[in-house]
């Protein structure tokens, strides 16, 4: 019973601070992995890097010890002495000594903190270039939530390259360890595309439509979804390098889109280059 | 003892002010609770003797990141879904 | 999904609560990291090494120099990565009514922060400047001045900061704060010591080797100072802009 | 100045990047030269540091930065630069491929990021300057601060392309930072139980206590190798390398593929044997047991997933995820040999993906497209890139002498003296992959017919190709000729690989690793 209790007392009042680290830094890391919100998994990703830097200063803890700045007495200068001992003046004058192995105890160890001080800098660095790829993406796809983004990189990838699009759905969905239930979510890009396809693309589209938006238009977007997505690949089949049409394509998964694309191929050919 | 129970009651507002930096919807007060959070944190750290390093986080994280974070947040959206 | 995505963070949280029973004893002065060699040597002899009072500063840009120059061109790298990503990357021109800002600044705002910004100003330079003596530094310093030019645009507005301080000024500033703390490691190896090695100073400034080491620190963190003061005002600036530089909150 | 080589191989990037963000505001096009000066004097100054190490006694340089010298300070006061044989044949590696892509780049910067340079060449060189540090330091925290410096540099000129390659940076930081994090971490635990940062000195504490068994030092152990393994982007955690690369400008994929999972391998190379120390590493845990299999797994579904991409760069990044398997399992196979092929393959892999993603950027400039189907009956328009290319490629498969034969050979050894029969396995498995991945490209390449046998051309011939799609019509030459530099490196490295797998040897020699009977 007695060393149940001193375990207790040794992990929760003593230990508490490591105990806690632990604890945000689970809160952070999970944050980063299963939020939604690219922000959000910003700020679970700060809350993961003060974590660690929690754990090194506690590290850096010495029971009874003061900052890591010398006392007046131990000053190298002696300038801030203000003690009226006589010998301390003195001994202040001959300039610094090196201390006593009794008062190193008296200082925090100086180390983890300087450490820190990097580690706390390389964070807001970190930080301050994930926002700019938050605005970026922003701009690109006019949300920042994972999976809005993910079905509309889906669906460029499709328009670019039929083929590969089934593939590279697969590698994008495992790149971000985030899977959305896959029949909501072609409903949704294809919701989503319908509503591009009527809109202009450069406003600011309302993304992140209301569920009762999504259910309402969700009937209507399972019957259009062949269509817009053969009007979408037969634009990026024009493609002047490979204006062949591509019969042998695995276009399995919507095979009838393949065979519109066919007919319809070098119409209005609208390139769109990856770059830019 | 005192010193302990201080820290002991930042430790557990820091768990607070994590989770709740989170959970909340509104982008904005996300931020602004992150602020809370790094400053109880260099609040604890200066507690803990790290002077250096509770300053820096003073100016870094309660001060650089939450305007850098609102500055991002002003030019996209303010709901967040989760 | 999401209890999926529980099972690692249990597991390395697992992992760690795990070790965390092997630690030394808390706060413990007879804990390996506090009784090593290498911290004992820090609490000692920093005085006799270096005459700074504050071992922080002294372990940071002295004893870890090397650390510490990198960190200044990671921020240095932060704000060339934030141009790079933001540059000519809106589409919305950068006279677009959307995000013009036509509130006028407001009176009492602006009044206060006119009073405020010398005063922070003053501050930023004692931070710097004290930070041998007192909790502080180049690092420290470099965001409070950085966050005076900051707070000049949230009274007023982006471009009134910018005419303070313009973007092409940041860049510059901030590769100039490299240079310095660079520099004056690359003089100290061309008087014939290593990379960083301050004590040559001496040899051509009129102070003891400690001495040397001692202003040398200064220098080096006016040139840490500027780099961060430059890149946190250019972080702010871009990111509340799109990197458009114009309008912004 | 000869003494501290060492230090200019850092200095002379470091330099060299403000001033291109200094000068570029003025002048844009000063920055080219720039970058490929200062690289050239880097290059010269890790040439003249190996020389140094070839020729002193013991085949190590510790630089202390600071003047915090040995005999009058604790080891570990100051920051130390621990070169040996193995940390400057890396240190070489970065810089000379950073040399051949900064060459190369001036055509794609200007095209693919017009105005950003100065931005561009930047962060180019410090991306440089963080590689070369990563092998050179001898400080674990100065390691974590140079990882970060090089990652940070890598998500800034990755994400300098297009809106898609920004989403897939923000996974890359995401998962960058965690890793980077958890070797933070582990340093901690090993700070806290060590008490030093100085790797040399981590490695004598442990040695000295036997710390081999305290649980801090196995989790420590853990958490750094995870954070590595994710920087590696070794199989479960490849995730962000793919889409980064693939999406990202020419240039900086040329020089992140072939350099930053080869860096992270040397990093682990280096924590395995210098840091933690053989015992602990290979005798004292399960590990020795466990990492072969995961590298199986690994191999296997990198490989398999390389053979469904329809896209030369997407691919390629598969591959470059396969052949971290590869190393990850050569030096976990634990034996002398499997450690030299580790480290070859680590040379060899560099030069070789270099080609490879040159190769596919050349491609890309001309086809406008690099997916397959765009391939068609390229060789006879651009006969010199597409040799380049598959001399690239041959190497990958590793056929004699490309330099890729001859590190594969020391895996299989290897495999074969520690009796890892799966690892072998593996290996000749993931080989006939790339076997038929190569082939079907060069059958694409050569050919305008379908697999079918259908002629797609218009033209007269046996290939189907008109006129104009046989045009010969390369490059231009500041792009291909850093690519037949390379693809020609390929082949030195291959027909030189005597000479430097005895100066592997000469660093493995102080390391007790095991070499089986009978060799």
């Amino acid at each position: 019973m007695f060393e149940e209790g001193a375990i207790i007392n040794e992990l929760f009042i003593e230990r508490l601070n490591y105990l806690i680290y632990v604890v945000l830094l689970l809160i952070g890391l999970h944050a980063m992995i299963s939020k939604n919100n690219l922000m959000k998994k910003l700020i679970g990703m700060s809350i993961f890097q003060t974590a660690i830097i929690l754990f090194y200063v506690s590290v850096g803890v010495k029971e009874g010890a003061s900052i890591p700045i010398y006392l007046p007495e131990h000053d190298p200068h002696g300038s801030h002495v203000s003690l009226g001992a006589g010998n301390e003046t003195e001994e202040a004058s001959h300039g610094p000594v090196v201390l006593e192995a009794g008062l190193i105890k008296k200082y925090a160890n100086p180390l983890p903190h300087v450490l820190m001080l990097t580690a706390i800098v390389v964070g807001v660095a970190t930080l301050g270039l994930a926002l700019a790829l938050c605005q970026r993406i922003y701009q690109g796809y006019g949300t920042i939530e994972e999976d809005e983004i993910l079905a509309k990189i889906e669906r460029e990838e499709m328009r670019a390259h039929p083929s590969v699009a089934v593939k590279s759905m697969e590698s994008s969905k495992t790149a971000t360890s985030k899977v959305k239930k896959p029949a909501t979510k072609s409903k949704e890009s294809s919701t989503l595309s319908a509503k591009r396809a009527k809109s202009n693309p450069k406003t600011k589209a309302k993304t992140a439509p209301s569920t009762s938006q999504l259910k309402s238009s969700r009937s209507k977007s399972a019957s259009s979804q062949p269509k817009t997505s053969a009007s979408k690949s037969s634009s990026a089949m024009a493609k002047p390098a490979t204006s062949k049409p591509k019969t042998k394509a695995k276009t399995t998964a919507r095979p009838k889109s393949a065979s519109t694309a066919k007919k319809t191929a070098p119409s209005k050919a609208k390139p769109r280059t990856p770059k830019k | 003892m005192g010193l302990e129970l201080f820290n002991t009651f930042i430790l557990l507002l820091l768990v607070v002010a994590a989770i709740v930096a989170l959970r909340v919807k509104d982008l904005l007060t996300a931020s602004v609770v992150f602020g809370v959070y790094s400053f109880l944190m260099c609040l604890l750290w200066a507690e803990m003797g790290a002077v250096d390093v509770a300053f820096t986080e003073a100016t870094v994280g309660a001060g650089i990141s939450t305007v850098v974070m609102i500055a991002t947040i002003f030019n996209l959206k303010r709901k967040s879904s989760d | 999904m999401k209890k999926i995505s529980l099972i690692p963070v249990l597991l390395v949280g697992a992992l760690l609560v795990y070790a965390a029973q092997d630690f030394p004893e808390w706060g413990s002065p007879n804990s390996p990291a506090s009784q090593s060699p290498v911290s004992s040597h820090f609490i000692a002899n920093t005085g006799v090494d270096t005459e700074v009072p504050n071992m922080v500063t002294a372990v940071l840009a002295d004893y870890r120099g090397f650390d510490t120059m990198f960190e200044t061109v990671v921020v240095f790298i932060a704000g060339m990565a934030v141009l790079a990503i933001l540059k000519n990357s809106s589409k919305k021109k950068a006279g677009s009514k959307e995000f013009e800002v036509d509130v006028e600044p407001d009176l009492i705002v602006t009044n206060t922060v006119r009073l405020l910004i010398p005063v922070i100003q003053i501050f930023a330079f004692y931070v710097l400047a004290h930070g041998h003596v007192s909790p502080g530094g180049g690092f420290q310093g470099g965001v409070v001045m950085g966050a005076s030019f900051i707070l000049i645009a949230l009274s007023w507005d982006l471009d009134t900061a910018l005419a303070r301080f313009p973007a092409d000024r940041c860049t510059l500033v901030a590769g100039l704060g490299i240079v310095l703390y660079a520099g004056i490691g690359l003089l100290s190896m061309f008087l014939g010591g290593e990379f960083l090695d301050y004590a040559e100073l001496a040899q051509i400034f009129p102070v003891s080797r400690e001495m040397a080491r001692y202003h040398a620190m200064l220098g080096v963190e006016i040139g840490v100072g500027l780099t961060v003061t430059a890149i946190m005002f250019s972080l702010y600036a871009n990111l509340s802009t799109e990197g458009r530089l114009k309008g912004g909150l | 100045m000869m003494e501290n080589a060492i230090a200019w191989i850092l200095i002379f990037p470091l330099f060299g990047s403000v001033a291109c963000a200094i000068l570029g505001m003025t002048n844009r096009k000063i920055c080219y030269p720039i970058a490929v000066l200062s690289l050239a004097c880097a290059l010269w100054a890790g040439i003249e540091t190996l020389n140094q190490l070839i020729a002193s006694e013991e085949h190590t340089v510790a630089y202390l930065l600071g003047g915090w010298t040995l005999d009058a300070y604790p080891r570990g006061v100051g920051i130390e630069l621990h070169a040996d044989i193995l940390g400057i044949l890396i240190t070489l590696v970065v810089l000379g491929v950073g040399l051949i892509v900064s060459v190369y780049s001036k055509l794609p910067v200007q095209e693919e990021t017009p105005g950003k340079e100065p931005l561009f060449y930047t962060l180019f060189l410090l991306q440089v300057t963080g590689l070369a540090g990563i092998c050179l330091t001898g400080d674990a925290f100065n390691l974590y601060v140079l990882i970060e410096v090089a990652a940070l540099t890598g998500y800034g000129l990755i994400a300098m392309g297009s809106n898609r390659a920004a989403a897939a940076t923000f996974n890359y930081v995401m998962l960058g930072t965690i890793g980077a994090s958890f070797y933070l971490l582990g340093v901690g635990y090993l700070y806290i139980k060590t008490g030093t940062l100085n790797m040399v000195g981590i490695h004598d504490v442990i040695e000295a206590n036997g710390l081999a068994d305290s649980a801090t030092m196995q989790v420590a152990f853990v958490l750094i190798g995870m954070g590595i393994l994710i920087k590696m982007a070794f199989f479960p955690f490849h995730a962000w390398l793919p889409n980064a690369y693939c999406n990202a400008p020419t240039a900086t994929s040329s020089l992140l593929a072939p350099l930053v999972t080869k860096v992270m391998i040397y990093v682990m190379i280096r924590m395995v044997l210098s840091v933690f120390g053989v015992e602990f590493s290979f005798e004292s845990t399960m590990w020795t047991d466990v990492v072969p299999w995961l590298v199986v797994v690994a191999i296997v579904c990198a490989a398999v997933m390389a053979l469904a991409q329809r896209e030369i760069k997407r691919m390629l990044s598969y591959l470059i995820v396969a052949e971290v398997g590869y190393m990850v399992g050569g030096v976990w196979i634990y034996n002398y040999y499997g450690f030299i092929g580790s480290i070859f393959h680590v040379i060899s892999d560099a030069c070789m993906t270099l080609c490879l993603f040159l190769g596919a950027g050349l491609i890309l400039r001309k086809a406008k497209t690099t997916h397959f189907d765009g391939l068609r009956g390229l060789f006879s328009k651009m006969p010199l890139t597409m040799t380049g290319f598959f001399i690239g490629g041959f190497s990958i498969i590793g056929l004699p002498p490309t330099c890729g034969f001859f590190s594969k050979w020391y895996l299989i050894t290897g495999g074969m003296v520690s009796e890892r029969w799966e690892y072998m396995v593996v290996l000749m498995f993931s080989t006939m992959v790339m076997v038929v991945l190569f082939f079907r490209l060069i059958e694409r390449i050569h050919l305008a017919v379908t697999e079918s046998g259908q002629n797609l051309g218009h033209g007269h011939g046996d290939l189907g190709l008109t006129e104009e799609q046989t045009r010969f019509d390369e490059g231009p030459l500041s792009m291909l000729i850093p690519l037949l530099v390379s693809a020609s490196v390929v082949l030195i490295v291959g027909i030189y690989n005597q000479d430097i797998v005895s100066l592997i040897e000469i660093f493995l020699d102080e390391f007790n690793l095991p070499r089986g009977e009978g060799h």
